[in-house]
């Protein structure tokens, strides 16, 4: 079980926090520093405990591949950005990274999104039953006036396009409340956790 | 702007929210909890098992999320517990997770006179994520070769005869991430594990594909879905306790936009009215 | 070459590594500006291109992998690569701890108002660091260590930073958004117009299916009629409209992100930074 | 490891997308004019950031936790106009974040955006600072910054997650104008809510274009608008397909354009 100085702190973390919302105070600020404090260091901490030492140290040290000092000199390079004369060599692995990642964006583009193109290919008419047809019709309705909404070289004045995108944009619309209040639950479950901790856990009131 | 804007208004809110809050987990209001389908069937397939197999209870959850996800998992060791269902606590995807659910495990037991080692087992957090878990899946002692006490698994009798896949009934996954895909890809896609499915309300909708492809055979829908669940076990849980709080909540944000566009309608009417009879 | 090493020449090996990246920086540093652009270009187009191959060529083909078992070459190379990517990245972590430590060590150093938070942030960036590694890697030795050395101790340490801090301070962060979306919502959600008045009606529809106060005022309906009950409307709402409006809205930003990924790959991307290759 | 591969009609699609993109940047250079549609979050920026220089207080721009990817790309595109303008103006501009690569570049583009201006001297390292790589550590570190300096407008360029609102609503609670841009949907409604201007989704992506007016970025443009259309005239073509499927599922026993596309192996 959890020891109750344990307990206690966290309560006194979790009321330092809240105090925010009168407004930004020393006692918010105390906590917000203690709080980026313990994340920098538990990142740190993570980085060394998950990646560095399995990934770099045991294939280096352990298992002798010592190609494996390369990441690290290309990691070292990061910190020639402090250097004036030495920064175009950061620059260098920034551009490179970038290139990267527009790489894995093309994968990215077909794996992520040509299954979503796939799955929108239902039938709008047919022999299914008439539920199904118009949940199928408003998909269809919905996934294409809202792209309408987002052409931007054609000039509005086009009719069947201005329509379109007004349709698509009310759909968007109702689609972000939708989110909006499918969110509230989690956010409200969280905040109860919370009090039920200060409650029960640290003020010990019956359940 | 309304008339009651700016810092009271939001203090205002603020204090309706906290206290009300706090009240509604002291005093329980009876709440009419309808069960859904989705939860209906979980709880269905959970009777279902064979009573000699071993169910993974996967915790995907840390404190982030424990508001829906902590209540999730007590409804299920408290089903369990009373069906006499023995399972695994287990996770892959996050390192307290475990040692959280160990807590509502234990308090359980003490209510049903259980015992660790005989109606549960706690493998603790692994890492390797999906290659792991098709480890796993192939030899279990393997890959948990002792459990969060550090005792050798061989020593714990509900791990008797447990080996591989075949020797799981079920797995659950109670999570607030994505973590149910490698359980699909690995486990239920390969070996036909059931599958059960416990996500956060906000993932919801990315879980009906999955029930409607028979991928899981339940699920419980966040904080409500675990209150739904302990109305079909017959019991007052957590869940069934925050329901109160959780309720006033909704009503009191509903409240708000309410009073927030009346509020803003009749300034708007005041607001005309003199200018009509400037010059 | 590529095989493994151990003891001495491993170090040799290592500092010959290092010594040829110097050396090979060093004459790279001596180009002119034009030729480090064109470097930098080139670096850029290379890194992409190796994803793009490695995904747009397929798995097996007897033709363009005539060798060996006809596999594509570039597929082994990816989880390595990731990992390196990964080590990469960890490596510049103490960059960050560097600007954070900056901020804060000139607040301390020049007593600036709030100094003490800076100091509360050193203390608990430290002890962290120190107690998280200790326990993960100084192993326990229970009869030489006096009690304030001993694996316990500094477990409970880690405990109260871990459990009592860390993880108390951030769940309450978080749930802090219960706050914000009740003053959002009293605040935002005005009907001023035709779109306000829909997203309004569809978040109090999703409100209202989530709580049993809200299922229980359509619970009556029955028979074709139930299909307007409240948690049945707003699984609607959120499967049908809302999954297909967000897809629509998704396909739109996969085409925006791959015209960028083009852009800075080919090197079409126009700006002060894509094209520099130094100090003007 | 196994890894997937595109299918010959996906790399077709990629490839003809990502052609037509490359054609009209490079009709575009030639000079032909090009129309672009309003977009009236974007044209809020530079009322934004002359608010804040007349009111004497700083502004904030963050990333979100994105790291260096497309999504900050773009974002830093949007930085750096905002950037400029401050340099010119004299304003300070705070940039927090969350990922340390990206906080090299960030630091690199201000510096050079100063430059730009001629007003190195001005340029001040300790605004650009890495707060924390945890979600809510970053996000407490933003609500204090926003309180403590009293910032007059606030930027949202990347992508962002639950932290969306506890920093929108910060923001709004000090005052500040705000403009949020993310391409991650789910976040959207919450900026929709709590700043004054949000840019919807792929307009995210059609910002440094209307920002910057450059023809190359224009071009790309049109090039996405075509993209789309081809995406769109798929999505047609493939309903029009289910549809005969479930009319005579014996002439056409299988949508072969589902199929088409469903193969990455």
């Amino acid at each position: 079980m959890t020891p109750f100085y344990v307990i206690a702190i966290g309560a006194l973390c979790t009321l330092g926090i809240y105090s925010i919302l009168y407004r930004e105070n020393p006692v918010f600020r105390f906590f917000e520093h203690v709080f980026i404090g313990v994340a920098a260091g538990y990142g740190f901490y993570f980085i060394i405990t998950n990646v560095l030492h399995p990934l770099w140290w045991t294939p280096l040290v352990r298992e002798g591949k010592w190609y494996w000092a390369f990441p690290f000199l290309i990691g070292a390079m990061f910190y020639l950005i402090y250097s004036r004369r030495l920064v175009w060599m950061a620059r260098l692995v920034m551009v490179s990274f970038m290139g990267l990642f527009a790489g894995s964006q093309f994968k990215g583009f077909i794996t992520g999104y040509v299954p979503w193109i796939r799955s929108s290919f239902q039938p709008v008419l047919g022999p299914k039953p008439p539920y199904v047809q118009f949940t199928n019709l408003a998909m269809f309705i919905t996934l294409i006036t809202v792209m309408s909404y987002f052409f931007f070289s054609i000039s509005h004045k086009n009719r069947t396009v201005t329509g379109s995108a007004r349709v698509g944009r009310w759909l968007l619309m109702l689609a972000f409340g939708a989110i909006f209040g499918s969110t509230v639950m989690g956010r409200m479950a969280l905040f109860i956790d919370r009090v039920a901790f200060l409650l029960f856990d640290f003020l010990r009131l019956p359940r | 702007m309304t008339p009651v804007s700016g810092e009271r208004a939001r203090h205002l809110i603020y204090a309706l929210l906290g206290l009300g809050t706090a009240a509604g987990l002291l005093i329980h209001v009876r709440q009419p909890v309808v069960v859904t389908p989705p939860t209906r069937s979980l709880r269905d397939s959970i009777q279902a098992l064979p009573r000699n197999k071993l169910v993974i209870l996967s915790i995907g959850w840390d404190v982030g999320t424990r508001g829906e996800n902590g209540p999730q998992t007590e409804a299920l060791i408290e089903d369990f517990f009373r069906s006499k269902i023995k399972f695994a606590i287990f996770s892959f995807a996050s390192p307290p997770g475990p040692t959280m659910a160990e807590q509502i495990a234990d308090r359980l037991a003490r209510k049903h006179h259980k015992t660790y080692g005989e109606d549960w087992v706690n493998w603790g957090y692994r890492t390797g994520g999906v290659p792991m878990l098709m480890g796993l899946a192939k030899n279990i002692p393997r890959i948990v070769p002792q459990d969060l006490y550090h005792t050798p698994i061989s020593k714990i009798p509900v791990m008797r005869g447990i080996r591989d896949v075949h020797d799981i009934a079920m797995v659950i996954e109670i999570t607030g991430s994505a973590s149910l895909d490698p359980w699909v890809g690995f486990w239920q896609g390969v070996y036909g594990t059931k599958l059960g499915y416990a996500p956060t309300g906000v993932m919801v909708p990315e879980a009906f594909p999955y029930l409607h492809a028979g991928q899981i055979t339940g699920l419980q829908k966040g904080l409500v879905g675990a209150a739904e669940y302990e109305r079909l076990v017959g019991v007052r849980g957590d869940a069934t306790r925050r329901m109160t709080a959780l309720s006033y909540d909704h009503v009191l944000v509903i409240a708000l936009i309410i009073l927030g566009n009346w509020l803003a309608i009749r300034a708007a009417r005041r607001r005309q009215e003199p200018e009509g009879q400037a010059p | 070459m590529w095989a493994p090493v151990h003891g001495w020449s491993l170090l040799g090996y290592v500092a010959a590594s290092v010594a040829a990246w110097v050396a090979l920086f060093y004459i790279l540093h001596r180009l002119p500006l034009r030729h480090k652009r064109i470097l930098i270009a080139a670096c850029t187009f290379l890194a992409g291109l190796f994803y793009t191959l490695e995904f747009f060529l397929p798995a097996h083909s007897r033709w363009l992998f005539f060798w060996g078992k006809h596999e594509n070459p570039l597929s082994p190379l990816v989880g390595p690569l990731g990992d390196a990517v990964s080590v990469i990245y960890g490596f510049t972590i103490a960059l960050g701890i560097i600007s954070l430590a900056s901020v804060h060590g000139k607040a301390i150093a020049r007593r600036r108002s709030g100094w003490h938070n800076s100091v509360a942030f050193f203390a608990a960036l430290v002890s962290m660091i120190v107690f998280g590694l200790w326990q993960s890697y100084v192993p326990d030795d229970p009869h030489r260590a006096t009690w304030i050395f001993r694996a316990s101790t500094v477990h409970r340490i880690y405990d109260v930073l871990f459990d009592g801090m860390y993880q108390p301070l951030g769940a309450t962060v978080f749930s802090v958004l219960a706050f914000y979306i009740a003053s959002a919502a009293y605040r935002a959600f005005r009907v001023r117009s035709g779109e306000a008045a829909l997203m309004m009606a569809a978040a109090v529809v999703m409100m209202l299916s989530q709580v049993p106060v809200g299922q229980w005022l359509t619970h009556t309906l029955h028979g074709p009629w139930a299909n307007l009950r409240v948690e049945v409307v707003a699984n609607w709402l959120l499967t049908t409209l809302s999954s297909s409006a967000l897809t629509g809205v998704g396909l739109g930003i996969a085409v925006g992100g791959l015209a960028m990924a083009l852009r800075i790959w080919l090197g079409l991307e126009r700006g002060s930074f894509f094209e520099a290759g130094g100090p003007k | 490891m196994k890894t997937e591969h595109a299918n010959w009609f996906e790399t077709l699609l990629w490839f003809v997308v990502s052609a037509i993109i490359v054609l009209a940047i490079l009709t575009a250079r030639r000079g032909r004019t090009l129309y672009i549609r309003p977009i009236p979050g974007l044209a809020a920026i530079d009322e934004a950031v002359g608010r804040a220089t007349e009111m004497g207080r700083p502004m904030l721009f963050t990333f979100g936790l994105a790291g260096i990817d497309i999504v900050s790309m773009q974002a830093l595109a949007v930085l750096s106009h905002i950037a400029r303008i401050a340099a010119r103006l004299g304003n300070r501009l705070i940039v927090p974040l969350a990922d340390v690569p990206l906080y090299t570049l960030t630091e690199e583009v201000m510096r050079e955006a100063w430059a730009a201006e001629g007003k190195q001297d001005a340029f001040r390292s300790d605004d650009i600072r890495f707060l924390s790589d945890q979600q809510f550590a970053y996000a407490a570190g933003v609500i204090g910054l926003l309180n403590r300096e009293q910032v007059a407008s606030a930027f949202y360029f990347g992508y962002f997650y639950a932290e969306s609102l506890l920093l929108a609503e910060s923001g709004q609670q000090v005052g500040a104008i705000q403009v949020a841009g993310t391409p991650a949907t789910t976040q959207i409604p919450f900026f929709i809510v709590a700043s004054d201007y949000t840019i919807i989704g792929d307009e995210y992506y059609a910002a440094s274009a209307y920002l910057s007016r450059e023809p190359t970025l224009l071009g790309s443009l049109v090039g996405q608008d075509i993209g789309k259309g081809i995406l769109i005239f798929l999505i047609v073509l493939g309903t029009i397909f289910a549809l005969l499927h479930g009319f005579f599922p014996r002439a056409l026993p299988h949508n072969w354009l589902a199929d088409l596309l469903g193969g990455a192996s």
